[in-house]
């Protein structure tokens, strides 16, 4: 059976020349980068071309970008970092960040910083005046990512961000979802987080940007790689891989989000001819590639395993969620009923997405939603 | 540690037995709740003390829909008072296991079963 | 020219079964464990088959392994997860620990943890009298290395786990340079921490063992990975290969440790014939792998770089050394004078290495020891 | 950010220039100490104001030599003054740069020079 993967927001197969920059760092060029021997001086070089290229692409300069192991560690580094460098204060960020921003930040809720998480409309958007209200003398970060993992909605963090520092707070972005798929300016930004598997690259390493001029305290204490910030033996070929990545995605983002988009209004006009089905999030301001429906009376892990017994891979909200039993946050954040939230499919299409995968789905869904509710007795 | 079903919860994910209900059942069962994702209802008929026929509806994950279909095939035909003894832990067994995380659903499978045999017992004391 | 790779314990060549053995979780069963579509699913077997066999061979239970991104990182979990979980308390470590220790816990003494660091003696030993005497009531934490990265002296951590746990202490041992190379018991243990890189595994992945009943304070908090002790979408290529790492690896110890051991003692032989220098580090109870020699007059780097020259690769100490200036704090913890700390040299072998090695390089060596001594204004 | 020198470091690492010492030199300078990681000497014979030999000795790091070999060939020549107007950055864009960390290494060659020259003009005062 053909397998269409449409589950590009939880990870994404990284792209074959990806996995051909990499290689030599893993087998003949592995050397480790503080070693002052030929072997180590080369992975050094190639480990500060890509700094220099990933850079180039989000317009920094090379030594605001570090290289750490994962979007969740870019995001634990900045609120961490910011708060025990700072040791108190409030900490402003939102409902439907990410799972690592929230419990990050409820955490040091728990450790005496003050904590604000921002309502959202019904779209999943962050208003201005919301943030502005919550602003204190006393706001050391606020942190808002710039795409939603779930529902796709983009935040205006540009104009967040102005907002921050019209105060004293410094302003962070988890951009695991956009980088690559969006254009981001920094100018308001401090911090900004990436993660390499969500753009064609290796799973295990992302990196955080960090304005020049600002210091927070490391997450992980050691030898000193990374200037300091962020010690570990690094991953030389992870790390070629994610510039690689990255190239690659900023060559082709304008029109392969184009694109995508294309397909994925074309997917939504036809799941929203399903009866009782609609659409999470923002109908427009969305990420290219989202697309989150939500049906009533069925719940979304049997679509999600019925769906893969038809080959389509997809997910019922964020891939973390199949290890809690709680209806997504961002659903409910966003006003959804428990019930309703119970009932959501995200499909997040991806570099090797056709139209015929689209049709095949528009083809297989409805049958699938039709069978769980005729097992529901939710629709008695 | 990732959530994994057996293969034979897929299996009975895939081809639920026994999915209805049953007009004029001798008991109905209905338990669970939709805020929180699983919703179960049981319907038996019963005939001299033994179950001859038993049909489910669940909302719920495919544990909830796995466990309802395995508890419908292990009471068909049997006594009342067999059938209350099944406890949660045949069930996942005989489904060869369920994540930690899914346990609560043999629970409910069971509370359901026996929601409908009380049901039953209620109109025919 | 042939270059000899004898810088082991910075990193290593990963094996080609190891690359091997990833490349399919990097190309095609690109899936996100946590997903629950069929390609999460394998993906989740995948991983959880290499924790069992991580766990076989260190004779743990699998649900004790918990994968991290580096040695760093598994050492920072323990240090700051412990301490935030017990809000305060003692904490003891010994001087000759590797920097992500050292730091970690420094900084913990800047966050109110009361810490001690333990004297060694003139071999990088720690007794058992001095562990004994620096115990309190209020020790939460003992963090001794099982062996060390620089000079290769091997700790009796089974026995200083005991005198920990006569306390009410939990006992945690840094095995990076020690896992796989030597048996190791995990009676008297409650956290040990490996790298795969050390071991002919890929950079970027680590594992942390906790045992069971024992719950600490996560690290990196988020989408609950790892039964929520350390969240981030899995690198699962790279825990493949750390599995398959360590199976080679423990197939072949006791041999491979004998191998090593013939090869580097008679490496040591012939280089202590040059005048002026010595062996740091105990003569017997040592890394099979590890030589570590000091020659007066002489500064490291520049005999780094000069058999660099010469096609042999090595290292001053612990690679991480070449980002600050100051002399091995192991070296000078074992009482050397700075001057002498400065001009040590690190040889660590590998699976490759071979008697025509040690013999290039004792061909080698002394020339550019004394190359170096006439330019030296110390030998005046 | 790991430390990578120049190539131009790295060739006088390998062949420094004018190593030795100068017996009877005009001058001498030493600085540095053991204990930090540094110690240069340097030698100069001086000649109508004219820098006509120097040689140096160092104990230290790659850079600590390439700098000293780089600071006597661009001395080697030059008149007094001349040679006290080297700057650490000249040095240091002279050798293509130098790690951040190792720019004290600059500075220790042109204290050694000064050093060798203030030791030439006490005795020839
Ligand atoms: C003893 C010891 N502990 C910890 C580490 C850190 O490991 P990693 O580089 O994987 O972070 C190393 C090596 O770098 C080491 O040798
Ligand atoms: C918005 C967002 N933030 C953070 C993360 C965490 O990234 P990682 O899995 O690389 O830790 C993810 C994805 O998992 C994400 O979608």
């Amino acid at each position: 059976m053909k397998r269409i993967y449409l589950d590009n927001a939880a990870t994404t197969k990284p792209r074959s020349e990806v996995i051909e920059a990499m290689l030599p760092y893993q087998t003949e060029k592995y050397g480790n980068p503080s070693s002052l021997h030929s072997m180590g001086r080369e992975a050094a070089e190639a480990m500060e071309e890509s700094r220099a290229t990933i850079a180039k692409h989000l317009g920094s300069k090379p030594e605001e970008i570090y290289f750490v192991a994962s979007g969740t560690e870019a995001n634990n580094t900045v609120l961490k970092g910011v708060a025990f460098q700072k040791k108190k204060g409030h900490i402003i960020t939102q409902t439907t960040e990410h799972d690592c921003v929230i419990n990050a930040t409820k955490w040091l809720g728990s450790q005496g910083f003050d904590i604000t998480f921002l309502d959202v409309d019904d779209k999943g958007v962050v208003h201005e005046d919301t943030l502005r209200e919550a602003m204190r003398d006393d706001t050391i970060l606020v942190s808002i990512m710039a795409a939603n993992n779930e529902i796709g909605t983009i935040q205006a963090i540009n104009r967040l961000g102005a907002i921050a520092h019209e105060g004293k707070a410094l302003f962070h972005t988890d951009a695991v979802q956009a980088f690559g798929k969006m254009p981001l300016s920094l100018e308001n930004i401090d911090f900004l987080s990436a993660s390499a598997h969500k753009l064609y690259g290796p799973r295990g390493v992302g990196f955080l940007f960090k304005r020049d001029g600002v210091w927070i305290t490391p997450l992980l204490h050691g030898g000193g790689h990374e200037r300091g910030l962020r010690s570990s033996t690094e991953n030389v070929a992870g790390i070629v891989g994610f510039a690689k990545a990255t190239e690659l995605a900023f060559a082709e983002m304008g029109s392969e989000a184009a694109r995508e988009i294309a397909l994925r209004d074309s997917l939504i006009k036809g799941v929203l001819e399903i009866k009782d089905s609609w659409l999470n999030g923002h109908p427009t301001n969305r990420l290219p590639n989202n697309a989150n429906f939500g049906f009533r009376f069925i719940e979304g892990e049997g679509l999600v395993l019925r769906l893969d017994l038809k080959g389509i891979e997809a997910s019922t909200g964020s891939a973390c969620s199949s290890k809690n039993l709680r209806p997504s946050h961002v659903l409910t954040s966003m006003g959804l009923k428990a019930e309703d939230a119970h009932g959501s499919l995200r499909l997040t299409l991806g570099r090797e997405s056709t139209k015929a995968d689209m049709d095949y789905v528009l083809e297989m869904l409805p049958g699938v939603v039709e069978s769980l509710r005729a097992m529901s007795p939710l629709t008695e | 540690m990732a959530m994994m079903y057996s293969k034979k919860v897929m299996e009975h994910m895939e081809s639920p037995k026994n999915v209805g209900s049953i007009e004029n059942a001798d008991g109905v069962g209905k338990v669970g709740n939709p805020v929180c994702g699983d919703v179960m209802s049981m319907f038996i008929k019963v005939e001299n003390g033994i179950i001859t026929d038993i049909k489910f509806k669940t909302y719920g994950c495919g544990a909830a829909i796995a466990t309802s279909s395995m508890m419908t095939e292990m009471v068909k035909g049997k006594t009342i008072g067999e059938a209350e003894k099944i406890t949660k832990d045949q069930l996942a067994k005989e489904l060869d296991g369920l994540p930690n995380i899914k346990l609560h659903c043999s629970v409910l499978a069971v509370d359901a079963l026996h929601k409908a045999i009380a049901d039953y017992k209620g109109k025919h004391k």
